[in-house]
């Protein structure tokens, strides 16, 4: 276990490392001139760390690109300029700018899989960016690389520098992409994205070790992200895009506890934080989405989507940055930030306590869910071997009651999805029961189901691109249900009950025309909360229901699916790794590892100690936007094993920081019921012992945990 | 008997003399009659063709471009480019030159008996077998009583059944109960071995043509050990020694010492298999792969006329393409289809879309204007009106749907076809074309219904129809079976007289327009191309090569 | 992109979408690539040459005129033989032109036919898996394992010279070729959630194979017949220069070539013309799939 | 790499026996036509029942197939009708003069296609890359019938260049070779050109290439250290599987090219119905398609580590 600092303290500034001054770049395509960066300057000095932050299609990744002058074809600046140590990147020579380019500055994107040449060893691409920028030779260069593994944490450097890409995890290979990145000895560092799809455990460590690199080697560092809670961990000043331009830049502390421009308000306020839930603070979406524009209108970029937009001003000439806080040099580009004054101040924010009713609907007993390896060679050819499986869900059991919502919880690989797939029936479980209005559901398939069955029990599906069938027009898609379900069946039946749909998840009726390609991914998830509504269902199962929206569509569509539960008295299933918005939305939590229980209970229990070794490691890595906030940092060891091999005894043990010993890697845990009603513990470690321990967030500006 | 013994030769004189007969008609006739060319051709006046050319180059290799087919079998063959190889290594007992006279080979003359039913031949005294040997007089009896045995499956016999062989009935009965029959020489004492080096043929019927059947391309002297089988190594009495055999791609030949004949002058020969596509021939020839070509298609000459280096010998020929219709199969066992087929076609308009000079216009009768026993009848007229009418009368008013299968090479047959289908349309007959592959025709040209073939020169006209239409000859393609016809066919056979015969061929002319399986638009002209850089070269009308009678310029 | 909610609409209220709008949207979008608009052009015009051919062709293709004749010249009836005449004296520019119906009739029917077997068994293996796939994925493989121009002759060879048996051979080596394609892309699309939200709709295997599944498959399908119908113009002329094509006298380009190309030294119109019409139809349609595959990429 | 190389073994071996199967099926299941086919069209029904009679064509069809599978095995591949010849002996004459035609096609298209995909690749959008394309696009349009039909007009006949026929009578003639290679590898090479293009630029916008030009890497280093190797790939296994369209491809060159060599026999086999010699070349032709897709298969690991090392 170790423990960190979580920040450093604010420098002064000394004379930049780069600055992008007055910078402009426009993309040019089917669809005419798309400007993506407006008159964008910053500075950054070195050893100096910034954060940009932004949605998607904010232009933060087109910066970072035109910083290293690495723009596609189609781009062109069109104003300013980028310099790096004082020259300007457009009028160096290409062997200058390859100079620069890894021995100057190195940047480090997301999905490191897709960043490393797959077919080049590791060793041969590390040594690659030592040797094109210091007169050092091959093997000392293989030496350094080695060394610069052990830095960034790797184990087993040999196996490593000899392995291909694809034989490393991904947090190995974000690892090794660091490494590559630190070996040319570059003075900044950028990066995008870098723990973008990274599980939260990993991608908490990942950012541990940023901030420890930075502070080692004094590196001027970029760090490009959506998420406010790791730019909070890592970064002294941030920077808020919003359609290409800067609306707001300052000090880290300063912007999230008083921000000055309403975009960064909004942001802020989408976000559920692990410590609070939806009968404490209810969550503000940002009204809209974000519109690429094909011309930019005057005025503020921000204002058709502010609350606070005023005609007249907001719309008018441009809009400069000014400094709020002229000693710590925090910016916004808010025409009325004065008048606005804290715009995290929200009127109503308190939501309606959602009623419980203890009714069991649906049970889960000893459910397991076995997949056997596809075999290959020559046991498999003549059936030798007995086959071996991977153990996706193993023994799991819980109730969940009607009106409620229950939420699994888990990092990539936990089991959690396959259980869905088992719910619906997509998928027949090996052993145990789903017992649902006195049907048992887990060995009966999908096409087996009768239609009220069907209809009482439907889905929605993680990715938007993809719920929908591109081939169909919205009305098409949402009649089609209705039309099976028996709701409606004559024509204008059909068309009452898609715009009664379309209404109830905030939709216009006009949509039911359109092609999911011309929705946004916002919009797309509505439809397919409306579809998975058509036929009244009593439960409904959210699988990541917004984990690849942008933040401000996110709380969206998250307050849509808490209303309608509501309204409709619908059961919600949520499966999320997101622990802040299981925190806001679920009544009851179970908490899923390499595809068996750690810990269940009401949210309450399962938020506060005792927690589960587990349990207190995952939202000890949540990000959490708000530099404020104090809490303990656990940093897991390792990767998390794979399902086909999972650990003997508990599976938790290779990661755990609370081990005991022997017993953990031999014997299964016992499930223990802790004091405080329904919550259950899967721990080794004794029941006494665990309620012992302290809650892993301090109060905002409170004392600092110490383990 | 000398040589003038025979006593019509007299009569060919005086009718030569007198202008009855013209100089060809003599010289054919009276060579088959014993008297020599040298005799005939100085009697008539003429210079002598086949005379040995003076200062032929000596050395060098000979390439033509040729199918090379499996040679097991010469006495079996069916493809003249087989025997065209075996031809170089084993000489035939006379030899019918491109003039169509024939003169001896293997025997050095021959007598014939004034009612042309006893034939004897004098066997070449100084011939030797390349592996040491006289050829003898019992090496004709093998080769001649191989070829005449059923079990031999030659060609041979068809051409000599009517006056060697007969058929006996057997002891062994077939499934309805009646005697099976086997065919075998008419007489025992048929072929006669009179002393080491005399033969004498003692037929059944008279018949003229004994020296040319003789030359029929599967009746290669093979030597008797070799027992009827042909590979490298066989014995021979020719002017060549195969070398090296690789069926499909090439057979080489080497020039052998004492040669009794003339030549050879080249030291190899090469036959050179490109297939049966016209295109790599053409190509070869023009890129000068190959100094000869053994057939060509009409269709090439003018592109080979093109080419500087190009000599382009033409034939004319009694060759010909027929389509023909099975006489005993519906509808074409009604004489009326078959008139009406033969009258919906005008010959001039076909020759002179798919031959143009490369061919004459034909008659529908299979006997060609230029051999001596072709008797002119008046012009066969097409009358699309009779045609439709005679159609209307045998049932099919409405017109008839046939199939006419050909091959794919030579390619003037498909495009005859097509040009005789595009005139059936005309009475409504309406004609699909089955164009095949020729190797696999050529398997079953007999079974089809109805099918096209080209039928090749051979120097008298009751060769051919005693080859395809006699019944039951195994290459009577038609099934045709005319008693009459049969009967005037061995008339002609036995007939010397040429006034006489002509005009019993006139009846059997008639018979074939009249009642006959056959539509023969044209006859075509035979070309062969060699180098100019080939010497002594010519075009035999029986696309046969002698490679021992060219030479090659360095 | 304008996604926005206040974008103007583009039909009335409701519509449950015509699938001949989005079709006709389709192929407006061609107008994006111009080399696809060039394709299309090569390949409408011979489509028009081949649907008009009776009022196109100066002259009747098998009629035998005058041989030889050069192209320019006149027949005996003042025919003006525009591209010559070939051997057997028919006119090549009505042969052309007749020839075209007979690639544009064959080649499309024996694709087609292709397709319905290779999408049916494509869908069945990709969507079914398990032992249907096995099957159906081991048969294609043993079809592929021959050769395709081999295949043909052997099986022209068995049953013969015509149309049918020209289909069935396009058919049977074909078939596999597009199943693997559909395969493929069933195997990614039955991943996507919409299939899953059919299935647990309770939509049948067959709704969801054809009308979920298949219509998401369409742009490289379409990309991929056009390639293939440029293979099966060119396997069915190849037939005909084999001498294994259509009966004659029916002009089939293939067949053109194969009996006038002993010409080619003094008389190259016979065959040279021919020669460039089935390279242009294949070019048109390389042309089309190129641009189509641009169009479909960037959808 | 062993376990793979086995797979695929035992893959052709299943892929074999199914071949046969299908062969015996199509040619051998009705001994009347294998007689026919095996004496001609002039043999007495008496001669084929004797032959049928003596082949053991009157036992039952599956004693039959493993019979004739046995044979087929152990290399007796029996007698060509047309050539009167083992059928073993005229295919590794004709296979080995194919072979020799092979050997120049990829060692002509190999280079040039794609050095031509790697430059259109890389300089994708140029005049060179739309150049290249175009002239890939026009090659691949032209079928080999009407190629050989045209370049032989040219060279041969207009310019008397090179042979017309490459029959190489006299033995090997490089000159022979030069049309058969030209016409196989003008249909082919826009094919090989416009995948290896394909793959290059699907490399070129590959994110390690990104990494490989933002960590400092020349150019030059970045094309044949990073990109080649991956792009490369994909063609590879390509030009490997196209020796199964070679087998195809060859027939029509050397039908007209009056070459001696595979294609110009299996159309001879086939038109002449030459039983045993087609069912020789057929499993032939199978042999080399799927021994040459294992191979594929094979480099395709060997090339690509993230198979190799799974």
């Amino acid at each position: 276990m170790s423990l960190v600092l979580d920040r450093e303290p604010t420098r002064t500034i000394p004379a930049p490392l780069i600055a992008v001054e007055d910078l402009s770049v426009t993309y040019s395509g089917r669809h005419g001139v798309v400007p993506a960066v407006a008159r964008v300057s910053l500075a950054l000095a070195p050893g100096q760390s910034l954060g940009v932050v932004g949605e998607s299609g904010c232009g933060k990744s087109t910066l970072a690109l035109a910083i290293m002058a690495y723009l596609a074809e189609n781009a062109e600046i069109t104003s300013g300029r980028v310099r790096f140590k004082g020259s300007d990147m457009a009028s160096m020579s290409p062997e200058e700018l390859r100079q620069v380019r890894g021995g100057g500055m190195a940047m480090v994107f997301q999905e490191p899989g897709a960043a490393l040449n797959p077919s080049m060893r590791i060793v041969d691409q590390l040594v690659e960016a030592a040797v094109y920028h210091r007169e050092i030779d091959e093997g000392t260069a293989r030496r350094e690389a080695g060394e610069m593994l052990r830095d960034v944490g790797l184990p087993d450097v040999e196996r490593i520098l000899g392995s291909y890409p694809h034989q490393l995890s991904g947090g190995q290979q974000q690892r090794a992409v660091i490494a590559m990145a630190l070996l040319g000895h570059p003075s900044l560092l950028l990066l995008d994205e870098p723990t973008t799809n990274l599980d939260v455990t990993v991608e908490a460590s990942v950012v541990e070790l940023i901030g420890h690199l930075r502070r080692r080697h004094g590196t001027g560092l970029i760090y490009i992200s959506h998420n406010l809670g790791l730019i909070a961990q890592v970064c002294d000043r941030v920077a808020v895009m919003y359609a290409g331009e800067i609306v707001e830049e300052g000090p880290i502390d300063a912007v999230f506890a008083a921000p000055k421009h309403p975009y960064t308000a909004g942001l802020l306020r989408c976000i559920p934080q692990p410590h609070t839930d939806k009968t404490e603070r209810k969550l503000r979406p940002i009204r809209g989405q974000v519109d690429q524009l094909l011309t930019r209108l005057p005025g503020c970029g921000f204002a058709a989507r502010c609350d606070h937009a005023v005609a007249g001003r907001c719309d008018q000439g441009e809009l400069p940055l000014v400094d709020v806080d002229a000693g710590a040099r925090h910016l916004s580009r808010c025409i009325r930030w004065m008048e606005i004054a804290d715009a995290t101040e929200t009127p109503d924010d308190q939501a309606d306590a959602g009623g419980v009713r203890d009714e069991v609907l649906l049970t889960v007993r000893d459910l397991d869910k076995f997949y056997p390896v596809e075999e290959s060679g020559l046991a498999s050819l003549f059936g030798g071997r007995p086959r071996r499986v991977v153990k996706a869900n193993q023994r799991l059991s819980f109730r969940v009651r009607r009106g409620q919502t229950l939420a699994i919880v888990g990092e990539s690989g936990c089991g959690k999805s396959t259980f869905a797939k088992v719910l619906m029936g997509l998928e027949q479980a090996t052993a145990g029961s789903i017992e649902l209005a006195g049907l048992d559901l887990a060995t009966l398939a999908v096409d087996k189901r009768d239609s009220v069955l069907l209809r009482s029990l439907q889905i929605v599906f993680q990715n938007p691109d993809e719920t929908l069938n591109p081939c169909y027009s919205i009305g098409t898609q949402i009649g089609r249900v209705i039309r099976k379900f028996g709701i409606a069946r004559a024509r204008g039946q059909v068309q009452q009950e898609i715009k009664r749909l379309l209404a109830l998840t905030r939709l216009p009726a006009t949509l039911a025309a359109r092609r999911p390609h011309q929705l946004s991914g916002g919009q797309k998830q509505r439809v397919a909360i409306a579809r998975a509504f058509a036929g009244r269902p009593s439960t409904v199962v959210a699988d990541e229901p917004v984990s690849s929206l942008d933040v401000s569509v996110r709380a969206a569509i998250i307050e849509l699916l808490v209303d309608l539960q509501t309204s409709e008295g619908t059961t919600l299933l949520m499966i999320s790794h997101d622990l802040g918005l299981v925190r806001y939305m679920a009544d009851r939590v179970v908490v899923m590892y390499l595809g068996q229980i750690m810990e269940s209970g009401t949210t309450a229990e399962v938020f506060a100690p005792p927690y589960h070794p587990y349990t207190e490691a995952l939202l000890s890595a949540v990000p959490v936007a708000d530099p404020a906030l104090r809490r303990r940092r656990i940093v897991l060891e390792g990767e998390i094993p794979s399902a086909m091999a999972p650990p003997s005894g508990c599976p938790f043990h290779t990661r755990c920081h609370r081990k005991l010993g022997a017993a953990c890697e031999t014997q299964k845990p016992p499930e223990q019921r802790m004091a405080d009603g329904s919550h259950r513990i899967t721990c080794h470690i004794p029941a006494a012992e665990l309620a012992q321990m302290g809650d892993i967030f301090g109060k905002p500006g409170g004392r600092r945990d110490d383990t | 008997m000398s040589s003038e013994s025979h006593p019509y030769i007299p009569v060919l004189r005086s009718n030569l003399a007198e202008g009855k007969i013209d100089r060809r008609e003599f010289l054919r006739t009276s060579t088959l009659l014993g008297l020599s060319a040298t005799a005939a051709y100085a009697f008539a006046g003429v210079p002598n063709p086949a005379r040995a050319q003076a200062n032929m180059p000596k050395g060098g290799r000979l390439r033509i471009s040729m199918r090379v087919y499996d040679l097991k079998s010469p006495h079996r063959f069916n493809a003249t480019s087989a025997s065209n190889i075996v031809r170089q290594t084993n000489d035939f007992l006379t030899v019918t030159g491109a003039d169509n006279v024939t003169r001896p080979g293997l025997i050095e003359k021959w007598e014939v008996s004034p009612d042309l039913k006893t034939w004897t031949l004098h066997v070449r005294k100084n011939v030797k077998w390349r592996k040491g040997g006289d050829f003898t007089a019992d090496d004709v009896i093998w080769n001649l009583k191989h070829v005449l045995d059923p079990a031999t499956g030659s060609s041979m016999l068809g051409l000599m059944r009517s006056y060697m062989i007969s058929e006996f009935e057997t002891a062994e009965k077939d499934d309805k109960g009646n005697p099976k029959k086997v065919s075998r020489l008419w007489d025992a004492n048929a072929l006669q071995k009179v002393d080491s080096h005399t033969v004498r043929l003692n037929c059944k019927a008279a018949q003229l043509a004994v020296p040319e059947h003789l030359f029929h391309y599967p009746n290669s002297m093979l030597h008797p050990a070799d027992g009827g089988e042909y590979k490298l190594g066989s014995d021979g009495t020719g002017p060549f020694e195969l070398v090296e055999l690789e069926v499909g791609k090439k057979a080489v030949l080497r020039a052998r010492q004492g040669y009794w004949g003339k030549g050879p002058y080249v030291d190899t020969v090469e036959f050179i298999d490109l297939g049966d596509d016209p295109g790599p021939q053409l190509a070869a020839f023009a890129s000068r792969q190959v100094d000869g070509i053994q057939l060509i298609s009409t269709d090439l000459v003018p592109s080979l006329r093109n080419l500087p280096h190009a000599a382009v010998y033409e034939q004319t020929t009694a060759g010909a393409g027929v389509a023909r219709v099975h006489y005993d199969k519906p509808p074409f066992n009604d004489k009326r289809v078959r008139q009406a087929l033969r009258l919906a076609i005008d010959c001039q308009k076909i020759l002179d879309v798919t031959m143009r000079d490369a061919g004459s216009v034909g008659e529908h009768h299979h006997v060609g204007p230029t051999l001596p026993d072709y008797a002119k009848l008046p012009p066969y007229k097409q009358d699309i009106a009779k045609a439709k009418q005679l159609l209307a009368e045998a049932g099919h008013p409405n017109g008839l749907d046939l199939t006419i299968s050909c091959r794919k090479e030579p390619s003037q047959e498909p495009q005859l076809v097509q040009a005789l289908v595009e005139q059936w349309k005309a009475v409504g007959i309406r004609v699909t074309v089955n164009i095949m592959p020729t190797a696999e025709y050529n398997r079953i040209w007999t079974e089809v219904p109805f099918g096209f073939i080209g039928w090749a020169h051979r120097p008298l006209g009751i060769m051919t129809l005693g080859l395809a239409y006699r019944s039951g000859q195994s290459w009577n393609e038609s099934r045709y079976s005319n008693p009459e016809f049969d009967r005037l066919l061995s008339e002609a056979e036995g007939t010397v007289d040429l006034e006489k015969r002509k005009a019993v061929m006139a009846k059997l002319e008639a018979i074939m327009q009249d009642d006959g399986p056959i539509i023969q638009p044209v006859w075509n002209k035979m070309y062969q191309v060699f180098d100019k850089k080939v010497k002594g070269a010519y075009a035999h009308p029986s696309q046969l090569v002698m490679c021992n009678e060219f030479a090659v310029e360095a | 992109m304008t996604t926005g909610i206040d974008a103007p609409e583009r039909s009335a209220l409701g519509g449950e979408e015509s699938r001949v709008a989005g079709f006709i949207s389709g192929v407006g979008r061609l107008r994006e690539s111009p080399i696809a608009m060039i394709g299309l052009a090569i390949v409408l015009f011979w489509v028009l040459v081949a649907i008009f051919a009776p009022l196109l062709a100066p002259m009747s293709p098998t009629a035998t005129i005058r041989p030889m004749a050069l192209p320019g010249t006149r027949g005996p009836g003042g025919q003006l033989f525009l591209l010559g005449a070939d051997h057997l004296g028919r006119d090549v520019l009505s042969r052309i032109i007749y020839g075209a119906r007979t690639v544009l009739i064959y080649a499309p029917i024996a694709t087609a036919c292709a397709y319905v077997v290779g999408v049916v068994a494509g869908l069945l293996a990709g969507y079914r898996q398990g032992w249907v796939d096995d099957l159906l994925a081991r048969i294609g493989d043993l079809i592929l394992a021959f050769p395709a121009l081999v295949l043909y002759i052997v099986i022209i060879a068995k049953f013969g010279s015509s149309g049918l048996n020209i289909i069935l051979a396009v058919t049977l080596a074909s078939g596999p070729g597009v199943m693997r394609i559909v395969r493929g892309m069933v195997l990614d699309i039955r991943n996507r959630a919409f299939v899953a939200a059919a299935q647990v709709r309770g939509e049948s295997a067959w709704h969801i194979m054809f009308a979920e599944i298949l219509p998401n498959a369409t742009g490289p399908l379409i990309v991929d017949a056009c390639l293939r119908l440029g293979y099966v113009t060119i396997a069915i002329g190849t037939l005909g220069f084999l001498g294994l094509g259509l009966p004659p006298p029916n002009p089939d380009w293939g067949g053109m070539i194969s009996e006038t190309r002993q010409f080619a030294m003094i008389f190259p119109h016979m065959v040279v013309f021919p020669c460039l019409a089935v390279s242009s139809l294949v070019l048109g349609l390389n042309f089309l799939a190129d641009g189509l595959t641009d169009i479909v990429k960037r959808a | 790499m062993p376990r793979i190389v086995f797979r695929r073994l035992v893959y052709l071996i299943a892929t074999m026996l199914a071949a046969s199967l299908i062969l015996f099926g199509l040619f051998e299941l009705s001994p009347e036509s294998v007689a026919v086919d095996a004496l001609g069209q002039f043999s007495t029904q008496e001669q084929r029942m004797l032959w049928l009679e003596q082949n053991g064509y009157f036992e039952p069809a599956y004693v039959r197939y493993f019979a004739w599978l046995g044979k087929f095995v152990t290399g007796d591949l029996g007698m060509s009708r047309v050539f009167n010849a083992p059928v073993a002996k005229v295919l590794v004459d004709r296979l080995s003069a194919t072979g020799i035609l092979a050997l120049f096609f990829f060692a002509t298209l190999i280079p040039i296609s794609l050095t031509l995909g790697v430059i259109a690749g890389i300089q994708r959008g140029t005049l060179v890359d739309r150049a290249i394309t175009l002239f890939c696009v026009i090659t691949t349009s032209i079928p080999p019938f009407a190629s050989t039909v045209l370049l032989s007009t040219i060279f041969v006949f207009s310019l008397h260049l090179l042979p017309g026929t490459s029959g190489m009578i006299d033995g090997f003639s490089f000159r022979e070779l030069i049309m058969p290679v030209t016409a196989l590898v003008l249909y082919d090479l826009g094919y090989v050109a416009r995948m290896t293009r394909a793959s290059m630029i699907d490399v070129m916008a590959r994110p390690y290439i990104r990494t490989a030009v933002l960590k400092g890497v020349p150019y030059p280093v970045v094309i044949l250290r990073h990109a080649l190797r991956n792009a490369l790939i994909a063609p590879f296994t390509v030009i490997m599987l196209h020796v199964n369209w070679l087998i195809g491809g060859v027939i029509v060159v050397e039908l007209f090219f009056a070459y001696k060599g595979f294609g110009s026999l299996i159309l001879e086999a086939t038109l002449s119905r030459d039983l045993f010699l087609l069912e020789a070349c057929t499993m032939t032709a199978v042999v080399i398609a799927v021994a040459t897709q294992s191979l594929a298969d094979i480099a395709y690991t060997f090339l690509n580590p993230r198979i190799r090392f799974k």
